[in-house]
């Protein structure tokens, strides 16, 4: 536990994010809807905080702030101690470089007429990082644990799991800080899960890097990481330890999502429904 | 897990395979062809094709020296057909190609520029699509006069719209794909993703829809030259030839079986090629399959 | 649904303008001097002048436009700078054979188009699906005048059931009139029947693939009864948009079968008047045509809107 | 007098040309009985669902032998199997999103399957639909059945559609991943009406999932499909207690668990490596050695039959692991 030392590498100060609804009828005036409210969240290095809550809770909104690709309206994101809206374009450059995503469709989110080692350098030339790329491709490759070949090879020719090793590879090019996973394993297999589950952990682990673990699963969540957030209805209802919030939710999201989680026990004990 | 769980039936089923097959075949032997002859036509000729031989007039096929026999003025068939596919192929690639270089710009500008941006394209497009090609034509032929030009801009006014969206909805859907977001995310400008990750993935639309577009093209400069609005002498048109078979001998005469049988044949061709390439080529489609 | 009406009528407003504009640049742009154009290479530059005084051509470009505009929509045409008649007139007597020709070529066009396209899409393995499918591909490939040639070789010349062209009035000889449209409706119809089953045929098997009518086979429906009952429902709003965008072409094949046949419809005008550089009347005629073809499209715009509960249910 | 089971499947052999997605299962479902059949992507599992239901899409082929109220479904013509379809043998689709008919009223759409079926009135049949509605903890059900699909809810959707499969009180309902769309805090309460409504009517049901936890809570026994074939069948109990087969150790092992979430490093979900082999590439033998640390030269070469024990494998796993 690094708990007392509590230095946040990437995070959120209340936030609020509204958007525009479409009017509902010609004469009527034009109203919003408040996606985000005072939202505080942070990851610092070598944590694995989660983020659960179910569709439409504010999930999207609050990964697209916290990886840069919208403005906060109000509020503050905040990198290595420097918001990142009002940063120098050397600290926002470096920002790019230190947060990095992996998406929820690993087939999806590998361009289908590119090779492997093409996508992997993307990020390295759009970056435009130095250093031996080579040398950086073969490094990352042994972290995610795929063979060189792969390079030379196109998506199409790798199951799911293996795409979504791939994609954090990609990841984990620029050498980031921060990982942001949204729903990562949501569209594998079960059997595929656990390695991409497992992998999450130890790069976490071996790379001292800070994961922030997206997903509606809270048992998937509770696994990958040592603390977690429920948002509900844009707004963070209860933060803890996963054991704390599996055994006392307090926020009624939270005994919601607890009460959604089947598990084989409690289904074999009769318990389950 | 969804998407790799539901099962849909395999569109290959589309059609029975063997006719897929033979149909892509007879593509691309008669599009060969065709291309073969146009080519042929600018370097060899049995006869002047716009040189009237009144003693030699309506010569039935098989006549020594007229494979295909000659018309009113005794002008050679097999020459102005010859002709009449390389003005088919001027004509019909020419439009369809600057349908294709203004509808890849506009298509791809529609979906990725933000919304009023796609908004005004695909309205506008909207708009154009209303209009008859053989409207346009006909404007075209009132102010600045018929010809192979003309018909060639007429065409392209006419393609450009419908190009437009196809390419626009092609690029929709690769835009949503996630690797664009992968793009972003690192910092990759509009431009950018739009040459590297977009054109490569609508390429083979483009080329299915081109090869489409010029079998459309050659149909509309067809009809176009058949009103006397499309191509005019000394350049030589199908459907000039049909036309003038019927007015000047009626149309009971073979000379008015050639160059319809020579267009069927031209865009079936064609038309099956780009068919056949969009099963082989189109993402949208073979991705499903897999 | 209101809000979705008012989008709409917007648009074709928008489109008709946009549309005008268009055209009146395209003439008087691309064209130059139009009196000039009307009067042909030899004119003398005061005939000319006196021309463009007579039609106000001398007029800013924008007063020009709206009083066009404005003509065309109080249901004035303008005058043939030839024969001073008045083009209104003209046009109306003329309608009288191309709007029947035009609304008889679609609907034969979909009277064979829904049955084959449908058929062909739930039997492509069979003899018959396999035809149908050929047929259209071939169709597809065959220029609608030499369609007109071929089918008055047939019925014309060799076996002399039908006119092979002209035209008695309808008020004349109603059922000469009908005879002399026969051919040419065939003709137009078989054509557009072709593409347009190609349509049909895709918009059913994308129907019939949906889940939604697996959903009503298993509870219950025979594949025909799935097909009649939920598919062809459904496939409506996908052929609606189609047969929207296929009435530009249609126009297209009508002006070409007029011609076939020596019709003496809108067509055969416009192109005389287009021989004879007759430019503002074109620019009026084709306008009209213009709007027509906008007309269609709003119309198909709303059906669609009535046929699809999540249009009409809309905010 | 013992009634005939639900259905009883031998030898089902599923496919498209020359390649099988399903590969000879056979089972048993009693009437009113429980069975889940677990798999992943690629199993043959929903394709085994479709051709009980014979709607396995165009194109692909079933053989082998179907029994479910006295007659073979294989065999069954279009005509007279749709007059079993939604009456004596049900669906409940994995998408509720797609699965409606999006242009009729929902409530229509289930007074449709009830008035096909008995011959009862239009009124009376919606009057029906309406009383399921509420079975379904549906509120305020005659405006919600005045609805189209696109104004209602996922977790609505899917209770219009477990009510059409419940409509006409069926002997079998087969629900092919019925919660996976939907959201996760809607999933239990939609399992909870499922089980009870089967219950109820003593309808048996055939649980089509990847979801271990969702076999747990809801069936009697399990068959573990993998590559088109069942690897494992027996009660629940026992096979998730003490599973045989190695592949269904591993899918239990790579469930995440309150065991698991103590993070302290020490305790990591198992995993299967590798991946699941495409169906033109099977590998020989025992299409899962290629992943499995017990295989040996005879799972290369030969394919292990369904045993005693319940499972298909030469070398079974030997006790409770745990």
């Amino acid at each position: 536990m690094t708990l007392s030392t509590r230095d946040p590498i990437l995070a959120m100060q209340g936030v609020t994010q509204s958007y525009g609804l479409q009017r509902t009828s010609l004469f009527a005036p034009p109203s919003s809807f408040k996606v985000l409210d005072s939202i505080d969240f942070d990851v610092c290095a070598g944590e694995a905080v989660g983020l659960v809550g179910e569709s439409g809770a504010g999930k999207t909104t609050l990964t697209r702030i916290l990886i840069g690709m919208e403005r906060p309206q109000q509020g503050r994101l905040i990198f290595e101690g420097n918001d990142v809206w009002s940063a120098t374009p050397a600290e926002r450059e470096r920002f790019r470089r230190s947060v990095q995503m992996v998406l929820q469709n690993p087939r999806s989110s590998l361009d289908p007429r590119m090779r492997i080692g093409t996508a992997l350098l993307e990020p390295m030339r759009s970056l435009r990082i130095e250093g031996d790329h080579i040398k950086r491709l073969h490094e990352v490759l042994e972290q995610v644990g795929l063979d060189k070949s792969a390079l030379e090879r196109f998506p199409h020719e790798f199951s799911g799991g293996q795409l979504q090793r791939i994609a954090i590879a990609r990841a984990l090019m620029p050498n980031p800080r921060v990982l942001v996973a949204d729903e990562p394993v949501s569209a594998l297999d079960v059997s595929i899960q656990a390695q991409v589950l497992n992998l999450l952990r130890d790069l976490v682990r071996d790379l001292n890097l800070g994961l922030v673990f997206i997903a509606h699963d809270l048992s998937v969540v509770a696994y990958t990481t040592s603390r977690v957030s429920v948002i509900a209805a844009g707004r963070i209802v209860e933060v803890g330890q996963p054991v704390e919030l599996f055994t006392r939710p307090t926020a009624a999201a939270t005994r919601n999502l607890v009460d959604a989680v089947l598990t084989v026990e409690a289904g074999l004990e009769g318990k389950a429904l | 897990m969804s998407a790799i769980a539901t099962n849909k039936p395999a569109k290959s089923r589309r059609r029975p395979r063997w006719l897929s097959n033979t149909a892509l075949l007879l593509g691309i032997v008669i599009s060969v062809a065709f291309l073969a002859i146009a080519l042929l036509s600018a370097f060899y000729l049995p006869h002047n094709p716009n040189v009237p031989r009144i003693p030699d007039r309506l010569l039935p096929a098989g006549s020594p020296g007229y494979v295909l026999g000659t018309d009113v003025l005794g002008r050679d068939i097999l020459s102005q057909l010859m002709v009449g596919a390389r003005t088919s192929l001027l004509v019909g690639a020419g439009g369809a190609l600057i349908s294709l270089i203004i509808g890849t710009v506009a298509g791809l500008s529609a979906a990725a520029f933000g919304r009023i941006a796609d908004e005004t394209i695909s309205r506008g497009a909207d708009i154009l699509l209303s209009i008859p090609g053989i409207v346009t034509a006909l404007v075209l032929a009132a102010t600045i006069g018929s010809g192979a030009l003309t018909t060639v801009l007429a065409l392209s006014a006419f393609f450009t719209p419908s190009f437009t969206r196809v390419i626009r909805s092609a690029a929709m859907s690769v835009l949503q794909e996630d690797f664009i977001t992968a793009a972003r995310l690192y910092g990759r400008p509009t431009w950018f993703i739009l040459l590297r990750h977009i054109l490569p993935n609508v390429a083979g639309v483009i080329i299915v829809q081109f090869t489409l577009f010029f079998a459309a093209g050659i149909l509309t400069e067809a009809g176009l030259s058949y009103l006397g609005v499309g191509v005019t002498r000394p350049s030589i048109s199908w459907g000039m030839m049909l036309n003038e078979a019927q007015q000047q001998v009626g149309i009971s005469s073979p000379l008015a079986m050639w160059p319809g049988l020579a267009i069927v044949t031209v865009v079936l061709g064609l038309n099956l090629l780009g068919d056949g390439l969009r099963d082989v080529l189109d993402p949208r489609l073979s991705r499903r399959g897999a | 649904m209101t809000l979705y009406i008012v989008r709409k009528l917007a648009f074709f407003l928008l489109a008709v303008f946009a549309a005008s504009i268009a055209i009146f640049l395209l003439i008087r742009g691309a064209g130059g001097n139009v009196a000039a154009i009307i009067l042909g290479k030899d004119a003398t530059a005061d005939a000319i002048n006196a021309l463009a005084q007579q039609y106000g051509l001398d007029r800013p470009m924008v007063v020009q436009y709206f009083d066009w505009i404005g003509n065309i929509f109080r249901g004035d045409l303008g005058r043939s700078f030839r024969t001073n008649e008045a083009v209104t007139d003209l046009v109306v007597s003329r309608l009288s054979i191309s709007i029947p020709l035009c609304v008889s070529g679609l609907l034969l066009g979909l009277l064979i188009a829904i049955p084959a396209g449908t058929y062909s899409a739930l039997n492509s393995d069979k003899p018959l699906g396999a035809l149908i499918t050929i047929l259209s591909q071939v169709g597809i490939a065959v220029p609608v005048f030499w369609a007109g040639i071929l089918l008055s070789l047939l019925f014309g010349v060799r076996l002399g059931w039908l006119p092979t062209g002209g035209w008695t009035n309808w008020s004349a000889d109603f059922w000469g009139a009908v005879r002399s449209l026969v051919l040419p409706i065939i003709s137009l119809g078989l054509i557009l029947g072709a593409s347009l089953t190609r349509y049909v045929r895709s918009a059913v098997l994308d129907v019939m693939n949906q889940d939604y009518v697996r959903t009503a086979r298993a509870t219950g429906m025979t594949r025909m009864e799935a097909l009649l009952q939920v598919g062809l429902r459904n496939a409506a709003l996908p052929i609606a948009t189609v047969v929207g965008l296929q009435i530009a072409e249609l126009i297209g094949g009508t002006v070409i079968i007029e011609t076939v046949f020596s019709l003496p419809g809108l067509s055969r005008m416009i192109l005389a008047n287009v021989a004879a550089r007759e430019v503002i009347v074109v620019q009026s005629t084709v306008m009209l045509i213009i709007i027509f073809v906008m007309f269609i499209n709003l119309i198909v715009d709303l059906l669609y809107g009535v046929l699809d509960p999540r249009v009409r249910l809309a905010r | 007098m013992t009634l005939a089971p639900a259905i009883e499947v031998h030898d089902l052999v599923v496919g498209y040309d020359a390649l099988n997605a399903v590969r000879g299962v056979s089972f048993t479902l009693p009437r009113g009985g429980r069975m889940g059949l677990v798999g992943e992507s690629g199993s043959g599992k929903s394709m085994t669902a479709l051709a009980l239901m014979g709607l396995s899409p165009t194109g692909w082929h079933a053989a082998g032998q179907v029994l479910h109220d006295g007659v073979d479904l294989i065999t069954e013509t279009d005509t007279s199997f749709s007059k079993r379809r939604g009456r004596t043998i049900s669906m409940v689709f994995q998408d509720p999103m797609s699965s409606l008919n999006p242009v009729r009223r929902v409530g229509d759409q289930i007074a449709d399957v009830i008035h096909r079926h008995s011959k009862v009135s239009r009124r009376e049949a919606m009057k029906q639909a309406l009383d399921l509605m509420v079975q379904m903890n549906m509120p305020r059900p005659e405006q919600l059945a005045r609805s189209y699909p696109h104004q209602i809810s996922g977790g609505q959707k899917q209770r219009i559609m477990i009510a059409m499969a419940l409509a006409c009180y069926p002997q079998l309902i087969i629900a092919d991943e019925p919660t996976t769309a939907l959201d996760v805090t809607v999933q239990k309460q939609v399992l909870r009406l499922l089980n009870a409504a089967a219950r109820d009517r003593n309808t048996a049901l055939l649980m089509i999932t990847h979801d271990l936890p969702v076999i747990a809570a809801m069936c009697d026994t399990v068959a573990v499909m993998y590559a088109g074939r069942i690897v494992e069948h027996g009660p629940v109990q026992e096979v998730f207690r003490s599973p045989r087969h190695h592949y269904t150790r591993g899918l239990l092992d790579s469930q995440p668990t309150m065991d698991n979430i103590a993070l302290d490093g020490s305790s990591r979900l198992g995993s299967i490596p590798g991946m699941v082999p495409p169906l033109h590439n099977l590998p020989t033998g025992c299409a899962f050695h290629p992943r499995c640390a017990a295989a040996s030269e005879k799972c290369r070469a030969e394919m292990p039959e369904l045993g005693a024990n319940g499972a298909a494998c030469w070398h079974p796993v030997k006790e409770k692991a745990e």
